[in-house]
């Protein structure tokens, strides 16, 4: 791996971080409302796959979406000032945490509904085949959707027509306070890719070089017409569900051995190994991103709240019918 | 101008609008090889091929989802839900979905699908099989929802629909399929969220849509053989919902009678008669009334089914208690 | 008389009639472990065990249609969809099946089963998780839909509903979760299809329910010390609808604002207003109103969505045009 | 194999077939209406299945439900009324062919939403291992509803909760005018079952002994604590899907080289391999069979229509809420 790269994605995965520990303080203070859902544990996973993508590529997730908006590039202000509610988000103050969207980086959004973004996705991919492109959807989603509809109806039709998309289950092992074990007859959730003629691949997700290298080849082999991926990302999610889960349903234990895989606490140690930079250096870019973080934060802070007359703006295109 | 029927119009709106637009493609059960199980889409398979005419797996979400995605990255899809009854398995994805994401994204996303669907009871299809649940779809803000009642209209809407940057729910009465009516050759459009006056009158105002129109119009016919003189409007549209025409008729009758082939209760005519009464309190002569499906599941035996529609009769019965 | 919350009504009446029926049992996402994510069967999972508290994977589709299974084959299921918005999974279970399956089979199949929904918006939850989508599953016959206001009636409406024969809605608003209220120790029902008179008055008749009823309550309370003195109805059940109070307040005051938190075109003040103007026609002095949810998709922004939403403020105004 | 059990199901097996055959001469006569599904060709598959299921098992299907009500024991005079309408039909008029039930017999209908009672199948399975007993489901679907969601939510929440039911496939190799390779990614239906750890089983679905084997063999595994069965069972149907299928979907030939393995011809060959009877018998066997179907008709004939305030009873249970 090039070292500029793993320094890059040091740098995003300190973004995404520190972004989400802002985030937290700032639903304590009630500035940002609603449900807030952190990547916390997980930033290896987006960094890593986003990191495979090409510009022509589509992302597209659930709600526990900001590290894939950081990942395309989006400025954190635009991001924060979302959170905070204002109008100049990057979806104007209308979707909040759970629906980030960056539509001219090809990222198709975070959504609410529990599986409801993998139909748009697998349509996604179909409108690029119709096209005849080489690109290809990165579609997220957590091990929980895999046991509603919408997954296996989604995963059938991109079997049948053999779209250009990678299904990347971001498997933090739980879907609210349910184990995959409880969840899933099998829990392997990999067994979930055989009906639809998918190999699926298991990947270690507290691993940044690894996601990569995994959605690299996943890119590939869709471009060798092997059809649509699967990718069985194995990562754990630090903080709770969203804020405010009791956390009853797994053990501080469980939580701390998880800990000493912190994604980025890993890539340091591949950093140090490979001799990419020294420790002075990542506490450079750490300092850099606490920056960004500040003024993305003074960013939304100072911008206004959307006018009264945004809340009838944009209901339809072609005006507003009554 | 030729007299063709609904079925005929929908068809050549469809093949018009795929020969126009390279985007538009259409998606769904058995729309291709079979030729569409209301042979909407007879023949569409061999014009087009198997790229444009899409059999989909038994799957509704994802036909709601997938032609909804794939329309928001650009296409113009066409997805057809066999009836509309399997529709309420993608009531998520429309609702939730195709007529939320230009809004909850701030404008960024467009989502221009059209979902075709067939409704309606009156074949013996029982309880799962016979709804007329346009309400429900008309209930959400972001989705447009058109039910045509002519086979001029029905072109000219579909066309509108799939030319339209918003998402629309195209609702097909089967037993309007049959009906003929004129259609000029050749391209044309009719304005989406425009009621219709379909024939006018001085005594009382029917304001129906679909099956209802058609039903209002017969209804017409025969009052005006006993000299009751109906103004028929034709809503076409629910979302948007043109009050303007129904208004305006109701200024001059003093009298209105609603007419649905859906359930009454929380209904299409709930929602007009409401409007008429706040809108139009100082006109109001008598009450207004509904003419809708009795509140039960549809059962199968023929002559139950049919006394729990709707039929001029009823409408007759209303307009009588009024006048 | 203890003052309890609404949650714990619910809680109470949940835990009592688990006691009582062997055959009741809770199935859901996060119901058991977690204590139900709005903490309502807190200590259940614990109480009852993994067999009467069950969690569910995401399946919306299957809670909606297992439990009606189970209810079918003797038990008395109370599913819990996490929120009323991922219920549209499941409609098709709940208005083509549970609803249909005792009139489709000629009363042969009984559906005893209880869903249980939280709804409404105003937690900057955003377009999906907003819906306040009543009407929508009110509309079909087959089904019982409740959504009390108070305390008591949570308690004793829930009670009822999982002693119904019938398949039932209970729709939870969650800003009437932390209101408190008297609620009786011990065993007691309250009917189904009986609405409420919770205020009484000569000026006006506000007719509403759940956190409508809320709302109506408080511009009640303030337009009193104007002078006006507001009759409240709480509908507490959409289906059956009990007309009965809303018309005998009618006839007294001669106006009426219809109060709902749901969208107002096709939503539930078009049915309450299109009844009112049909069954009360002479008592009619005024317009009736609607004050209802503007019709947008919920945005996140907490001024914006307050500003969509229903407040007294909305109430009253629209009481001042009338009177 | 018992040799009055094979002439026991030669008997219902043809007894199938000629009430169909009768059905659909009465829908060309108009007396019948709606959709009308036959199951000609696939009399195997329902008949083998019921013949292993004890009286305490449950059986649910879709809309191609006659054969179901037949195996489980109704009198096909009640079925023949409901067909034509009449109040003495199984479900008083008001389900039509879709919609046959008996549950005195635990037989609980056919469903017409693909894949909508596959859910309440599995609920009913629940109820029964709720309430402790050893009954178990037999829920059948087409290979064209293993596609919808219903069917991988059921399946996953009967592997988690170890139901006691049986996914019976009736594999006919189309849902209407798609075969399972243009609907079904992996076109072997048996894939399907692996990621609800379920052992799926392939059948020869024209073969009423090996169905008889097959459910015979779930039943007990089932019993010996092995959780929810699956069963892959090859059929075909020898007419169309519904009354009026253009049936452009498949040749005359693929059709004629099925109808050498009609199930009846099949079951014949091996009663008179086994010796258990003479064409004789089986003859005369077809005769009061035809007098079953006659006396059918004529009851359903001479049954009256439902009274118009039919149309108001059975909403609900408790009286009719306004
Ligand atoms: C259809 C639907 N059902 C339920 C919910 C409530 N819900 C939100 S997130 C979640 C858990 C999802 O788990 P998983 O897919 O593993 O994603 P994770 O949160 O672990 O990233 C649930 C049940 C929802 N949003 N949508
Ligand atoms: C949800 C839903 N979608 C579509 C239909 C229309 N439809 C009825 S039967 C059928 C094909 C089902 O095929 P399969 O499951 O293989 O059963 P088979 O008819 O072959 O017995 C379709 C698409 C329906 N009834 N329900
Ligand atoms: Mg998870
Ligand atoms: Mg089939």
């Amino acid at each position: 791996m090039n070292k500029a790269t793993l320094l890059e994605w040091y740098r995003q995965m300190v973004l995404v971080r520190r972004f989400e520990q802002k985030c937290a303080e700032l639903y304590q203070l009630g500035k940002i409302g609603g449900f807030l859902h952190l990547y916390i544990g997980q930033e290896a996973v987006a960094i890593g796959s986003i990191g495979a993508r090409r510009e022509q590529d589509h992302v597209i997730t659930a709600y526990r979406d900001h590290a894939h908006a950081l990942a395309v590039g989006t400025d954190p202000k635009f991001l924060m000032a979302e959170l905070l509610g204002k109008a100049t988000g990057v979806s104007k103050g209308k979707g909040g945490s759970m629906h980030f969207a960056d539509v001219k980086r090809h990222f198709w959004g975070g959504y609410g509904i529990v599986g409801g973004h993998v139909p748009l996705g697998t349509g996604i991919a179909l409108a690029e085949q119709y096209k005849g492109t080489d690109a290809v959807v990165l579609c997220y989603m957590g091990d929980g959707s895999t046991n509603i509809g919408y997954f296996h109806e989604s995963l059938n039709m991109a079997g049948v027509w053999d779209l250009p998309i990678i299904y990347i289950i971001e498997n933090n092992q739980y879907g609210m306070g349910t184990s995959v074990e409880r969840a899933s007859a099998v829990p392997d959730i990999s067994t979930k890719a055989l009906p639809y003629g998918m190999d699926p691949r298991k990947v270690d997700g507290m691993n940044v070089v690894e996601v990569y290298e995994a959605t690299n080849a996943a890119i590939k082999a869709i471009h060798d017409g092997k059809g649509p991926q699967f990718l069985n990302v194995i990562t754990y999610r630090f903080e709770g569900h969203s804020m405010g889960d009791p956390l009853r349903y797994r053990t501080k234990s469980e939580v701390e051995k998880w800990r000493e895989d912190d994604p980025i606490g890993v890539l340091e140690r591949e950093i140090y190994a490979k001799k990419a930079a020294s420790k002075d250096k990542l506490e450079k870019i750490d300092e850099e991103v606490e920056k960004v973080i500040e003024e993305a934060v003074d960013f939304a802070e100072k911008s206004p709240f959307p006018s009264p007359e945004a809340l009838f703006e944009d209901v339809y295109v072609e005006g507003q019918p009554a | 101008m030729a007299l063709i029927t609904m079925r005929q119009a929908i068809t050549d709106a469809l093949r018009e609008e795929m020969r126009r637009d390279e985007r538009v493609f259409i998606m769904g059960e058995e729309v291709g090889v079979w030729g569409g199980t209301y042979a909407v889409t007879r023949g569409f398979f061999d014009e087009f091929g198997a790229k444009r005419v899409r059999d989909t797996p038994i799957s509704e979400m994802a036909i709601g989802g997938v032609s909804a995605g794939a329309a928001m990255n650009g296409l113009r899809p066409v997805a057809e839900f066999m009836t509309i009854n399997f529709a309420f398995l993608a009531l998520d994805q429309m609702i939730n979905h195709a007529a939320k994401v230009h809004y909850m994204f701030g404008g960024q996303i467009k989502c221009p699908v059209v979902y075709r669907a067939v409704g309606g009871g009156g074949r013996q299809l029982g309880a799962t099989h016979s709804h007329t649940p346009d309400a429900v779809f008309a209930h959400f803000p972001g989705l447009i929802v058109i039910s045509p009642s002519t086979p001029y209209d029905a072109k000219g809407l579909l066309k509108s629909a799939i030319r339209s940057e918003d998402p629309v729910l195209f609702i097909e009465h089967h037993t309007l399929y049959q009906i003929r009516g004129e259609v000029p050759e050749g391209d044309y459009t009719v304005p989406i969220g425009v009621s219709n006056v379909r024939r006018e009158g001085r005594d009382v105002t029917l304001i129906a849509y679909a099956q209802g129109a058609q039903v209002a119009m017969e209804a017409a016919d025969q009052l005006a053989r006993e000299g009751i003189e109906a103004e028929v409007i034709d809503l076409r549209s629910l979302r948007p919902l043109d009050m303007e025409p129904v208004l305006a008729s109701f200024r001059k009758t003093f009298r209105a009678v609603i007419v649905e082939e859906g359930y009454r209760s929380y209904g299409v005519g709930a929602e007009i008669a409401a409007r008429l009464q706040e809108e139009g309190f100082d006109y109001m002569d008598a009450p207004i009334k509904r003419v809708a499906q009795y509140e039960v599941p549809l059962p199968y035996s023929r002559e139950l089914e049919q006394s729990a529609l709707i039929n001029k009769d009823r409408v007759i019965t209303a307009v009588k208690e009024i006048l």
